[in-house]
């Protein structure tokens, strides 16, 4: 099956300082794709580049069948006769003219009737419908975003580009959008590149996921594989992994699918998953702050199979979670809730056991 | 006071300018958009009729429009009266001579507009042509405004030019600036005065409500 | 004046640009002073004179501007002089099939003849004297529809050198100038046919130079300042005063 | 003690449709406080007329003892005269200034030396030194974010104003630039007002909170207090309240600061805080999916008082969480996550026990 | 070739460009973020100059710069000459001519900045004037370079306001336009073409380098 689209793409900027130089080869199936990766990865210049309103300095682009650009036939479709709908994170808004002609900018070949009721229609759905005789400047920021939404989904692409599109959404119109554009593909499957920084929405709409740094592709699959195991440690950080710890391999235990490591500085060991290593080698391990557990007495009867004793290094209550030093040797960041910290009496200095749980530890390379 | 003389300038002034914005937008929009990179070269070349005096540019035109010109000959042929000495005459001659006043303004116009705005347009599939009527023309109103009115008003006023090509005939070529011209001349203050300030009044009206309009219309941004 | 050399500034009709030209270069041979010519319309000047404009002599196409000048004050009244009289030329390119030189007025009723470049009678002494004339002759409502308007007679050859027009009527100083001379042919209008075109010259009150101007004056009527006017198409006023031929 | 921030303000948008009006009150003290509210609600109003970019229709703004608007008395500081940093929505870098250039413009006074020295180290704080000599249309999202939060942090104003600094940016980016903030602010001790529509954000940086709602001022308090007993319905949903219940209180337990209802058309019984409520009375509660515990054996010997036993009617897996919905009589929706549905072996129609803690429970009003 | 008049014309061309910039700043600036709701019909009576033929403007002029004129004996007093027929008359003269080109298209382009950045600017403290000199003017850049250059081309090649204020003084108030005009009127075509010929040469030199670094410079929006 030839993908829904396929990009080999090679585009450099050309800076005063340094050259940032996007490179990699993607092949997209219908269906949600999230692009994940720090700031300045390159997804907006990917997403340029798809949309032909960048021009790759090497490399081809197809949909399905029909060759978008490719630097050895010399061939580039200008951006307009793509049927690409694009989201840009500047959204750039038509600012003369109001929403509803904005909405409707796309659909140039329809009578007036039916491009009303289409636009109309859409703009119900996002919520905006009563601000359609406004201009842009006259409507808030997520108004504004979801204006853009509807403007680019009105059309007919068979692509579509979404650059941030919901970071100034509040948590409930997002969830709301999710699951409207989620609807709004299930009959077209079309394939939907959709950048974002946010975990909650890799959660919401990710079915795969490639994550870009410095201009590559470092991870790439099932969202939930890929951030449970990052493979790098730039993007391990990005992606919220507080607690990074140098080990060295101790023993493979392959029947149980585990193995031992001993953390470096210190006496402790854990049980891990097992991973292409050899007794002796060092790793790095990346365990979520959420992911541990805290206990005041020691806790018997578990699955899990790592419980550190540590003492309370310190503890930060200004925000809603508490984030917690606790100190084993290593030091470690674990978040709980206030009401845990009331309920077991937290304090500095007090001796305290932390449960991580097997498959809480993840391998990071560097 | 004779006004047929104003009557026939502002149509002149009226013919000049939508045409002169008719032909400027397409050459404003190349020479704001495209390609070739030698196009700044073009552009100084639109400014040059400026620098020249009026009347000796009539008389390079004289010359040009003439019948021992090719398109003087060919106007002649097909028209059977000569360029030089008519209405259309004068209007090829002012069209040539206002036009930087035209495209100036507009290219400047064109350039301001966000190119990010031009990308939207394109990736929600419109032609290049629906681009520039739909976002770069709206976008460049007040370029556009300035056009009209320094063409229009140096259209009313030109008279070097207009004197020599158009021969100065009553009722075919003598605008209005040439009438007054003409009162001066011979002294009679009180028409020239007469006239000019008739012309002044309408052009102070016009002007007034072409500017008001312009004030009132959507600024181009967000009022945020 | 065995003084240092002074600039005189003369502000001189336009048909006058080839006389003055001749006479210019021998006053400043002979006087080794330097002589500064502007030529334009005789109203402009009229108005420009009367805003102070700092010309020493003044050489009027006509004779009514001096003479209002001395009347406003702003002239010397015993420099008035009337130093020629302008003649009418019908005027076509040498290679004109018009044969005009023979035909006269007659010329002018040619099927070729589309247009008739004239000076702009409402302001310019030639235009004047050119309506008058084709008036005097019975033609003017024959052409009427053929003439076009020059700012001035220069404009009016022009219009007939580009092709647009085929015939001017131009002053004679211009058809015998150095250019014309060779590029057209002409034919004098009777003096009679319109009223004398008389110019005359005048020094301006504001002068710090009338002692110079004045000789200049002098070196005009002088008998060589006479034949440089004449061979540049300018009868003296004396010859024209004479009854004109044909009139009792 | 005057407050660091005192503002009464009216403030009506005229658009075609209908009109939106901000009316609110606020005192604030120095620190963050984070403005909170669905898209629309009038966070950047709020934020415009503040900063004096809007012009109240009626109130009074005060910095300290500085009056700095009063309709009354006809005061209307210009905005070049107040002294507050404000970073836009829309950024509003100045695109024909280099990035060093944009930093710097607010420092006119000082020494070229000096100010180069301020700008170089704010920018290397930010992590956009490198981009100094960039023009705005050359850097991605991102970084013309972290630019715009630079050019207004490196000014010494009164008063910070930011309006969703931080939507373009990445977890670990964000982290970073919220130490860096609250180190910058440790000295200074100003107010800071930051809109934001992300529960991370509030939990990282609230120490006070807004909720605005259509205008007006909805809730104010401890951000986790705010969130978690959120008074409105539109609110509880903005904040992510998945399980909306409708019950009826049967008894007080004021000794234990508790009380029991029974939740409407089901037998199901819970223990909640303790409110001002009569018996008999009908309330609302909501409950976070995130705060359930799913268990596949009647759990025993827990502090947790709501064992709830049902079956699970749903599983959707497709995101990295897995939202299970379970039937008690009322159907509840619970987050879980992929390894706790795997080790469970869950599946539809499987019985299970939603266990809910007492403190999980939350009355809303609506 | 007498090159006195070019060189005279190109130092008037630009004092008065230079000159009309500077004073056309405040005025535009004025024009486009004032406050007085009526000062559209200011800007129409900036238009005004031209629409009279600008010989009979410069009869005007002459009037109202002459000795017997407020102005003109002002000047008299105050410099020992008169006002008109000297360099300086030409320059005011030029000024008020041509002001509509340098004000038109500063205001249309000081229009078109977005009032965000210029918020933007308050909020970071800096004044009006401030904010006018960093954000306004420099994004203004191509509005500005179209004043200059309507302004620089039409001054050059003025000539009945020139004419009629100056006196057509060699080396004082000839300018090349004039002498242009004087060769053609005298028949002298040789030396009429390449006068005209050295001017749109220099001109179009000038232009093409003005345009050239126009073109050069940063877009005022992003190239993304
Ligand atoms: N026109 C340009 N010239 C030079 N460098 C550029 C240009 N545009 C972008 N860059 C650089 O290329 C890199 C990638 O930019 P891009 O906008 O693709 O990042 P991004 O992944 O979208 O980041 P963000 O999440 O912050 O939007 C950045 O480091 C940026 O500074
Ligand atoms: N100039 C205007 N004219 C009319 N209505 C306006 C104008 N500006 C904003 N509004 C309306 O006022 C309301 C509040 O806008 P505001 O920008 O303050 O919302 P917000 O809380 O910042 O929203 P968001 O989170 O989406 O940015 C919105 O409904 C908006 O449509
Ligand atoms: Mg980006
Ligand atoms: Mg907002």
């Amino acid at each position: 099956m030839t993908a829904a689209l396929s990009a080999r793409i090679r585009k450099q900027h050309r800076g005063p300082v340094g050259a940032f130089v996007l490179d990699l080869s993607v092949d997209l199936a219908p269906g949600f794709t999230i692009v994940f990766g720090p700031s300045g990865a390159g997804k907006s210049t990917l997403l340029d580049c798809i949309a032909g309103l960048e021009r790759p300095d090497a490399g081809r682009i197809a949909a399905g069948s029909e060759t978008l650009f490719d630097s050895a036939a010399a061939v580039n479709l200008p951006a307009q006769k793509r049927r690409i709908a694009y989201v840009f994170q500047t959204l750039a808004l038509f600012p003369h003219l109001t929403v509803e002609e904005n909405t409707g900018y796309g659909l140039p070949g329809l009578s007036t009737e039916e491009r009303r009721a289409r636009v109309a229609e859409i703009l119900e759905s996002f919520g905006v419908a009563d601000l359609q005789s406004r201009k842009p400047g006259e409507i808030s920021g997520g108004e504004r975003q979801r204006v853009a939404l509807a403007r680019s989904l009105v059309t007919s692409p068979r692509l579509l580009l979404l650059d941030e599109p919901f970071s100034a959404l509040d948590a409930d119109l997002k969830a709301e959008l999710f699951d409207d554009l989620r609807a709004w593909n299930a009959t077209r499957q079309l394939p939907i590149l959709c950048v974002t920084h946010s975990r909650d929405e890799v959660d919401a709409l990710g079915e795969h996921m490639i994550v870009l740094d410095h201009g590559r592709i470092v991870a790439e699959g099932f969202p939930r594989d890929v951030l449970r195991a990052p493979r790098r440690k730039r993007l391990a950080v990005a992606a919220g992994f507080e607690n990074l710890l140098q080990a060295t391999v101790l023993d493979l235990r392959e029947s149980d699918g585990v193995m031992r490591v001993a953390l470096k500085d210190c006496s402790v060991e854990l049980e891990v998953p097992l991973a292409h290593a050899l007794p002796g080698q060092s790793i790095q391990l990346a365990i979520r702050a959420g992911d541990i557990l805290l206990a005041t007495e020691q806790p018997g009867g578990l699955s899990a199979r790592n419980v550190l004793p540590g003492k309370i290094a310190a503890l930060d209550e200004t925000g809603a979670v508490v984030r917690v030093v606790v100190d084993c040797g290593v030091r470690f960041l674990v978040h709980i809730t206030p009401g845990a910290v009331r309920k077991l009496g937290l304090q500095t200095g007090q001796p305290v056991w932390l449960v991580v749980k097997t498959h809480s530890c993840h391998f990071v390379a560097d | 006071m004779n006004l047929a003389p104003l009557f026939l300038s502002l149509r002149l002034a009226a013919i000049v300018s939508l045409l002169l914005v008719a032909v400027s937008l397409p050459l404003a929009a190349w020479l704001a958009f495209g390609r070739w990179r030698g196009r700044f070269l073009l552009e100084a070349v639109f400014a040059l009729p400026l620098v020249l005096p009026p009347t000796v540019l009539g008389f390079y035109l004289l010359l040009a429009l003439g019948p021992r010109s090719p398109l003087g000959a060919l106007w002649q042929a097909l028209f059977g009266h000569g360029l030089a000495f008519s209405f259309e005459g004068l209007v090829f001659a002012s069209l040539l001579y206002s036009l930087p006043f035209a495209v100036q303004p507009l290219v400047s116009a064109f350039r301001g507009v966000d190119p990010k705005l031009l990308s939207a347009s394109f990736v929600l599939g419109a032609s290049p042509l629906r681009t520039f009527r739909r976002v770069v023309l709206p976008l460049s109103y007040s370029g556009l405004v300035t056009a009209l009115v320094l063409s229009f008003a140096h259209t009313l006023g030109e008279f070097g030019v207009v004197l020599m090509v158009g021969g100065n005939l009553p009722g075919v070529t003598r605008t209005v600036s040439i009438a007054i011209y003409d009162s001066v001349q011979a002294f009679d203050y009180g028409e020239a005065n007469r006239l000019a300030l008739t012309l002044l009044g309408i052009s102070f009206a016009a002007l007034s409500v072409i500017y008001a309009v312009n004030r009132r219309v959507w600024s181009p941004w967000s009022s945020r | 004046s065995a003084a240092q050399p002074e600039t005189l500034s003369i502000a001189a009709a336009s048909d006058l640009r080839f006389a003055m030209q001749e006479l210019a270069a021998r006053f400043e041979q002979q006087t080794g002073n330097k002589v500064n010519v502007t030529y334009g319309s005789s109203g402009n000047f009229f108005a420009q004179i009367q805003s102070g404009a700092p010309f020493d002599l003044f050489f009027s196409a006509d004779s009514d501007y001096p003479r209002q000048l001395v009347a406003a004050g702003l002239a010397e009244s015993g420099t008035f002089y009337e130093y020629a009289v302008g003649r009418l030329v019908l005027w076509v390119p040498a290679d004109s099939p018009v044969d005009v030189v023979h035909r006269g007025w007659d010329a002018l009723l040619d099927p070729a003849i589309r247009k008739i470049a004239i000076a702009n009678p409402q302001h310019a002494p030639y235009g004047r004297a050119a309506v008058a004339a084709l008036k005097s002759v019975g033609i003017y409502e024959r052409v009427e529809s053929k003439l076009v308007y020059g700012e001035n007679i220069s404009q009016a050859a022009q219009f007939v050198q580009s092709g647009n027009a085929q015939v001017a009527l131009l002053a004679y100083s211009l058809a015998v100038s150095p250019t014309l001379q060779s590029a057209g042919k002409y034919w004098e209008v009777p003096a009679a046919a319109h009223p004398p075109l008389l110019q005359a010259a005048v020094v301006l009150r504001s002068s710090p130079r009338k002692a110079l101007a004045q000789s200049f004056l002098q070196f005009l009527k002088s008998p060589e300042g006479q034949s440089i006017l004449r061979r540049n198409g300018f009868t003296s006023p004396a010859a024209a005063a004479a009854p004109p031929p044909g009139k009792p």
